[in-house]
């Protein structure tokens, strides 16, 4: 059948599809709004292909359930929402100190705290580079659509299992709960990475061994081969260490593994850039109406651009450098109060304005406030109360909101 | 023993239609069949039959209806 | 030249609008080669009463995805269309069971009303088929997306026992459509 | 559907029956409230504002505490010193505030998964300090408001959300677990035996120490509909009335007919020092060594 | 006696009692290396002086019940580490939503995971702002010495309560293990600040009623003022609402509250700024570090000086932002892998050369690396190893190390 | 010092008895541990290990994993496939790892405070679901590694660091806890008894399902010096020794008699499917209906 | 009943100086008195009353001594 | 003219090493009016074997807290004596125990041996004097806080009914140290 690859499905559900073709075999979570339909599918689907599904009692034991099942030698994965996100903080530590390779899944709704559980958001930017304590690498990939959320999903087992680290996938409610076509790959088509298993003899095997490099192969338990790991610092072979030079370099090579790689893990999309003299700096479901935007101003005749990071971190550095380097303007919507638009502050270095559009009010970014903004008479940069349609907001007020 | 003539005794039932669900858990379980859905909300069927049990009442997840002894 | 179609379907809980909305979106983004995004309400209103669906369709990419002004839209309640029906745009349709929407504030759009639920009942003998009904109607009043392609997507979303009557519903609707005309 | 004599027995002569008045315990414009069509946790705040009120204590001095679930909106809508908090963690809310000041009576709402998934290591802890809690779970099965998921309670075998197939998860009882854990008053009722509800719900009430009562209710919306009970009806006479049996009735039923039922009444009552008490005595006793 | 107000104290016992004399009356905890010590010295103060101590099963636990006791009318605190700390976030945005003043003490050891937990760091200091999952206000202070630990502890409670907001004190192993003098004010010598309580009848009481600014007065619960609180976002009533246009308002308020009062919250020290081509922007311990080698510097004839903020949250934007304008170069030297180091790049807005200095050995930055950097020598910005000290380094090596 | 007697009596004749060679389970160069002079957890150790000998399994079919604490530091001395976790999350860990290679022996090393404490939702999860871990709960009364802070089975009265005038909060009884939350194999030992500790471990080990051992053993360091002790030998004497009571000697006694004294033995034993067999069960009949 | 002629057994005991902590254990625990504490470490005191019993071994927390039967 | 003066205490726990910094310190910070930084150490060794404990004393603040060069040492032990005399400066003090500490590497600094344990158990007639005594002696020998100051700073640790205990063993200490020799 010649529709047989297209499916029309929902942003969630795109996510379990692209984690069963990276080879997810192993989902353990707690339901939370609005990511709940990526468990419940796991639940459904798993069991019948011999994957292993189970609910755990909390969030925290959902990560470190997936951290224990990746060192059994399955591709692991859990997904949440920003109060179950906030609760994984010291088990995504762990995983990043013990280099378990694992994929969390975060559809970002309204915060702080409970918030507008059932209101988008995408105000989890920062605290997915920053929410543990200690250094850390994080990589963190930000689709803007559903297919895009297949592939990225994917993306991200292949990321976890090349750096041996968790891979974030960060959004938001709107692109996780709407409805797109998606071009379902034949087995094979999309390139799906294995983490390096040793090939060395058990009593030589060092988990951490870096003699060849930055990232050691790593066995399962039960292989054969058995070692140790711990949170706390290590050497080579996984036993605690406290000689301060195996610590300095241990805490520098785990953020370097990730760090000396950017360019692998970067993935950024342009958009009417090469002649752009305001360039936009936006992801997620704000770079869609990014797009439209541009395309309305180009209409007018106004050179603008967009630049939608797919890899949210590592920062895309060079790309906001180079675009910093030569459009005088870069606006950031942001689904948030302002927390990305300093990134771009930071690498833009001055050399040309950086303005941000916020809003909080679970709404999306409209195409019209970027517009204006570009325009010359948007709101301020400070997070104005920007205008809400009108059906969203009174469609809301009739009896009560969830707090799933 | 003596026979004793019962008393007839006289309710008012009382129904918020703001607060009324529709979920015929009163109806359901109203012992002598006084009251029925009407649309969105519930209505009395027959008020002659109340007893005055006040199940409704009390098993009603709304606070929509009551039943006062006039 | 290029254009963006957006629906809105509304009812209440059970009635099948979440599903109806994405037979359409199916319909036009895997069976018709266009764009199409399907949302829907996850407040309270998806337990209670009130029951929403979105649908966008377009020749190109879908940049911007949640509907701003409705091309269509369809009631299959009185709250519904009193909630909903201010964003439709001028010049829009409107959809409505006749016996459920008595309250028909006017405004710069077409109007239709038919007894949906009453034909799924009475006609049809399953009142749950007022959503493919709804379906025939609204493929055939606003050409948004082919015979063809609603059809192959309402087949492929329901169980194989019920092919027939869920064919039978939606050509219903098809054939209704054709002779409906908007209240003044 | 048959009505048990003892319900339909009409009223006690003389005396006019008025209905209870539930308003000075509402908050004003705050009904209707959240819960679905037939959803028992109506009942059940019913049953537990009549003890209260009971109780006679002043509104000012009881504190509602509750996480996040259906249930847990409850504080939303009663006249109380109320405080709706985390998924799981109402009791660790209530817990400071208690002893921060120990005049309050302090509810704790909470639901299956609140109580006893997310929040189970609270729970076991409050019981173990037997602070002067109040620990109503409200016990339906089900995840409500993320949309019927399986909670610590799904029966085995039962569907849900995240249990499509059938739940395989053994659940806890809650009663036996609090009991072990150390609470000093452990009881179960149902929305659907309101009035008896609302004695146990005074005596929990009235009890120093951790009380915890476990609330049969139903979520006609999910555990209802994926598991083919034709109403709230069915739910409450299937589940409240035909699966619970009262700790009398129990005396006289063999294993075989117990088997699937749960008890009902009050199941464990004991006497052990309350925790703030303790913390009181230490207190004084520590100052007047000074 | 003369010598009366002078104590001789641990960073930890000076923190404890700067609690006590800020009127805190609840502390709710769970242990963990190295901050136990605040702990345990409330354990013992708290009943004697008829305040209230409890040990929590966790540290969701512990913040859980001081934002309750809070509530309750007492000003409390807890006290923890990174783990632990991560462990506390969902808490933290629940009394940012909430506004609810609490105070934590978060005493730095090196991460990520459990890392060397006898070993110091300041690599929380970003988790401090971006751990919760949402938008929120944050007002951290970083005290460098065991009396700043006590007048900040003062500070924090005073912040806590004014802007009804929790307050996170950090410092790092070194500090909070080390013994120094303190001057212990007379009671009422140092200002204590308690918060706001509403005048008006408990009908009219609105807690978050912001007709008189962004600050609502708080009730106790127990006062006959009988409120609602919650996490879901709230009206001015305290109950949950879904209307927009009063989600934006009540997000941006939120942050409002601190942000337009940062000049309020800000401290900085100076130390020989005035003339500086080279500024030193440190913080904790390492600016103790960085006055040493200023000293030694200005000695060689080199016009070094040092910015120190005490307070790290809101970010002191305006003093490195002067700073970047009159300087050739800011050193920034932390013990972490380059965490304030970006907030510093994106004020600097390039008008200065910005250059890190970074170490996660568990080791102080030494003085003697400050100064080979200013002089030229010194290692990379990309956090190299760099030299330890034989004494530590060998001193650790033996037996084994803990993981409190 | 009074010997019982079976403890002192001559070795049986012929037999040449050898000692127990511990060292293909000891990794090389690991030892000595980090264990303080006296503290318990290296008899609980010993013990360990010759069940696991004595159960004949591979070491590479063994998985132990732990969380954090002096107890929880077990892992790095053995040479099994072995994971260091977090406090009070070993057991979360361990159940992914089981679930996702069922064919690995879980043995789960925890502390009172890790297993009890941060940890004692994920204690009594476990117990309900019935997977089959070996959870050993190292029962020294405190928070070895922090120094000596009240744990959840501190006995009331007792000095910690954070308990300086005496501890006021109830302990948990680590068994009760664990039957009520549906454990199948729950028992209690000491490292005084260390042979009988063997045999429990070993039981425990080679029961299908979720078993706890709570294991007395002593902080000489901490709860030892806080409390007067005057040794490590007096500790297991008065702890262990005459702090408990066989299931067997307790027969014998009357309550007075039995009053501050924990059982020893087997306390609860119970046939219930194990959690992942049920899962495979589940998976193989999907797989048959395709 | 025969009286058997109790056979002389002899034991080795070894202790490893590099991981005993001088806990004391052993010392206390061993029924017959064989063994001492001299200085950071156990050392055997009066082998001959050894009687193999490995109460020693058993009870050492440190994997420090051993009983063998020569 | 501005100095900075550094001291490490080395022993086996129970030998009151971290008390006898803490004194020390508090002694040159309250009753000397100097500045003092106490630190000690928290890894393991605070539990099993080694003990150690480190002032900084100076006559103005003290920025940098951790000891770099040691100006004078104490060592109860010879593990405490073997691990940290390489950190003395040269020029340094160090004073050992003369039972404890039999094997004594040479280097570029001042060592002087005395009993002190013995003289604690013997003279004294308690062990845990043992630290107090080397007080005396490290006053004595470094003159870096005055006897007044130090008698204060152990006077107001300890327990009222060992006043005169402890009074004697510093007294001790200055006298031992007066006549002390270093080892050539
Ligand atoms: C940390 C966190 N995890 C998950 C959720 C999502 N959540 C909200 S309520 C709920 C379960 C509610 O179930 P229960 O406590 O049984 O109450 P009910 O709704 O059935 O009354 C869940 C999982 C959340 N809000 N926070
Ligand atoms: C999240 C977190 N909180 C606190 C700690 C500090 N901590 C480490 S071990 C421990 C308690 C250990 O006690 P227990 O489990 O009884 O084991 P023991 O050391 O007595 O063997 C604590 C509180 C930590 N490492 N992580
Ligand atoms: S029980 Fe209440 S809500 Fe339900 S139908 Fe009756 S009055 Fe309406
Ligand atoms: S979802 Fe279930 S528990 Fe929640 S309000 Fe509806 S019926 Fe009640
Ligand atoms: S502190 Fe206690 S539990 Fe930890 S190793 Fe020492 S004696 Fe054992
Ligand atoms: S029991 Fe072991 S560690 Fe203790 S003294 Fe004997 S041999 Fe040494």
């Amino acid at each position: 059948m010649a529709t047989n690859k297209k499916r029309f499905m929902q942003g969630n559900e795109a996510c379990a599809e692209g984690a069963f073709y990276a080879g997810c075999t192993f989902f353990a979570g707690y339901p939370i709004t609005p990511s709940t339909e990526v468990m419940e599918i796991s639940s459904s689907r798993l069991p019948k292909t011999g994957g292993v599904f189970i609910q755990m009692e909390d969030e925290i034991a959902s990560i470190c359930a997936i951290t224990g099942a990746s060192l059994g030698g399955r591709k692991s994965m859990t997904a949440t929402s920003g109060p179950g996100f906030s609760l994984m903080q010291e088990g995504l530590g762990f995983a990043c100190m013990a280099e378990v390779p694992i994929v969390i899944i975060n559809v970002m709704r309204s915060g702080p705290s409970t918030g507008f559980p059932t209101g988008p958001s995408q105000s989890d930017v920062m605290q997915a580079k920053w929410g543990t304590h200690g250094d850390h690498p994080a990589i963190v990939l930000i689709p803007a659509s559903v297919e895009e959320i297949f592939y990225e999903t994917i993306r991200a087992f292949n990321l976890a299992e090349i750096y041996r680290t968790p891979v974030i996938v960060l959004y938001d409610e709107i692109i996780g709960h709407m409805r797109e076509a998606v071009t379902i790959p034949q087995p094979g088509e999309v390139e799906v990475v294995n983490r390096v298993k040793p090939t060395c003899a058990p009593s030589e095997y060092k988990p951490y061994d870096t003699t060849l490099g930055d990232i050691a192969p790593l066995a399962a338990y039960g292989e054969g081969y058995r070692f140790h790991v711990t949170g706390l610092y290590h050497g080579a072979d996984g036993f605690p260490t406290n000689n301060t030079k195996l610590i300095e370099e241990a805490g520098q090579r785990l953020v370097r593994k990730v760090e000396d790689n950017k360019e692998r893990i970067w993935k950024n999309e342009e958009y009417f850039l090469d002649d752009a003299e305001i360039g936009i700096f936006a992801y997620g479901v704000s770079a869609r109406s990014a797009k439209f935007a541009v395309r309305e101003l180009r209409k007018k005749g106004i050179k603008a651009g967009l630049l939608r990071p797919l890899t949210i971190w590592p920062f895309p550095d060079s790309a906001v450098d180079a675009l910093a380097e030569r459009v005088k303007t870069i606006i950031v919507p942001e689904m948030n109060l302002g927390q990305i638009v300093h990134e771009v502050e930071r690498v833009a270095r001055g050399r040309c304005e950086v303005k941000g559009i916020f809003r909080v009010d679970t709404e999306p970014i409209k195409p019209a406030q970027i517009i204006e903004k570009i325009l010359g008479n948007g709101p301020m940069p400070s997070a104005p109360v920007s205008p809400t349609d009108s059906n969203m907001s009174e469609m809301l007020i009739e009896r009560d909101m969830l707090d799933g | 023993m003596a026979v004793v003539e019962k008393e007839k005794r006289i309710f008012r039932i009382e129904i918020d239609p703001r607060l009324c669900k529709a979920c015929v858990i009163c109806v359901d379980f109203c012992p002598t069949d006084v009251l029925m859905i009407n649309g969105n909300t519930v209505a009395v069927k027959n008020l002659d039959a109340c007893n005055g049990c006040q199940l409704c009442d009390n098993r009603c997840p709304d606070f929509a209806i009551q039943v006062f002894e006039e | 030249m290029s254009y963006r179609y957006e629906l809105r379907f509304t009812g209440s809980g059970g009635q099948g609008i979440i599903t109806a909305g994405i037979i359409l979106a199916e319909a036009a983004s895997i069976y018709d080669g266009k764009k199409a995004v399907q949302s829907q309400a996850y407040g309270p209103e998806s337990r209670g009463g009130a029951s929403r669906a979105e649908v966008i369709i377009s020749d190109e990419d879908i940049d911007y995805p949640k509907a701003t002004s409705i091309d269509a839209m369809l009631a299959l309640t009185q709250e519904g269309y009193t909630k909903f029906h201010k964003d439709v745009k001028s010049g829009g349709i409107i959809l409505i069971d006749s016996d459920e929407v008595k309250d028909v504030p006017r405004g710069d759009f077409k109007v239709y009303a038919f007894p949906i639920i009453a034909t799924a009942a009475n006609v049809l003998g399953k009142v749950i088929t007022a959503n493919i009904i709804s379906l025939g109607l609204i493929t055939e009043l606003t050409k948004i997306v082919s015979h063809d392609a609603i059809e192959k997507a309402v087949l492929s979303r329901v169980p194989a026992a019920f092919l027939e009557l869920n064919k039978k519903a939606l050509h219903t609707g098809f054939e209704k459509g054709a002779t409906l005309a908007p209240l003044s | 559907m048959s009505t048990p004599a003892e319900e339909a027995k009409p009223l006690a002569k003389k005396k006019k029956k008025v209905p209870f008045d539930y308003s000075p315990y509402i908050r004003g414009g705050k009904l209707p409230h959240i819960w679905c069509p037939g959803c028992g946790h109506g009942i059940v705040l019913k049953s537990l504002l009549r003890a209260v009120h009971a109780s006679g204590t002043s509104q000012n001095d009881v504190a509602m505490v509750s996480g996040i679930g259906c249930s847990s909106r409850t504080p939303g809508y009663v006249d109380f010193n109320t405080l709706h908090t985390l998924h799981g963690r109402a009791i660790t809310y209530a817990t400071g505030l208690k002893m921060a000041n120990p005049k309050l009576k302090v509810l704790v709402i909470t639901g299956d998964g609140d109580a006893l998934a997310i929040g189970g290591n609270h729970f076991i802890h409050a019981c173990r300090r037997n602070l002067d809690l109040t620990i109503l779970v409200y016990n339906n099965f089900t995840y409500g408001m993320t949309s019927g998921q399986t909670s610590p309670t799904t029966t085995q075998g039962k569907i849900s959300t995240t249990g499509r197939h059938g739940n395989i998860d053994p659940p806890f009882d809650t009663c036996t677990l609090a009991k072990a854990a150390g609470a000093t008053y452990v009881a179960r009722g149902t929305a659907y035996h309101f009035q008896e509800l609302e004695k146990i719900i005074f005596d929990a009430f009235m009890h120093k120490g951790t009380s915890v009562v476990d609330i049969i209710d139903a979520c006609p919306t999910y555990y209802g509909k994926y598991n083919k009970y034709a109403s709230a009806t069915d739910m409450m006479e299937q589940l409240e009335k035909d699966g619970t049996v009262s700790v009398k009735q129990a005396e006289k039923l063999t294993p075989e007919e117990l088997e699937g039922k749960l008890l009902r009444g009050v199941l464990h009552r004991s006497e052990r020092p309350e925790y703030s008490e303790e913390y009181g005595k230490l207190v004084t006793s520590l100052q007047s060594k000074k």
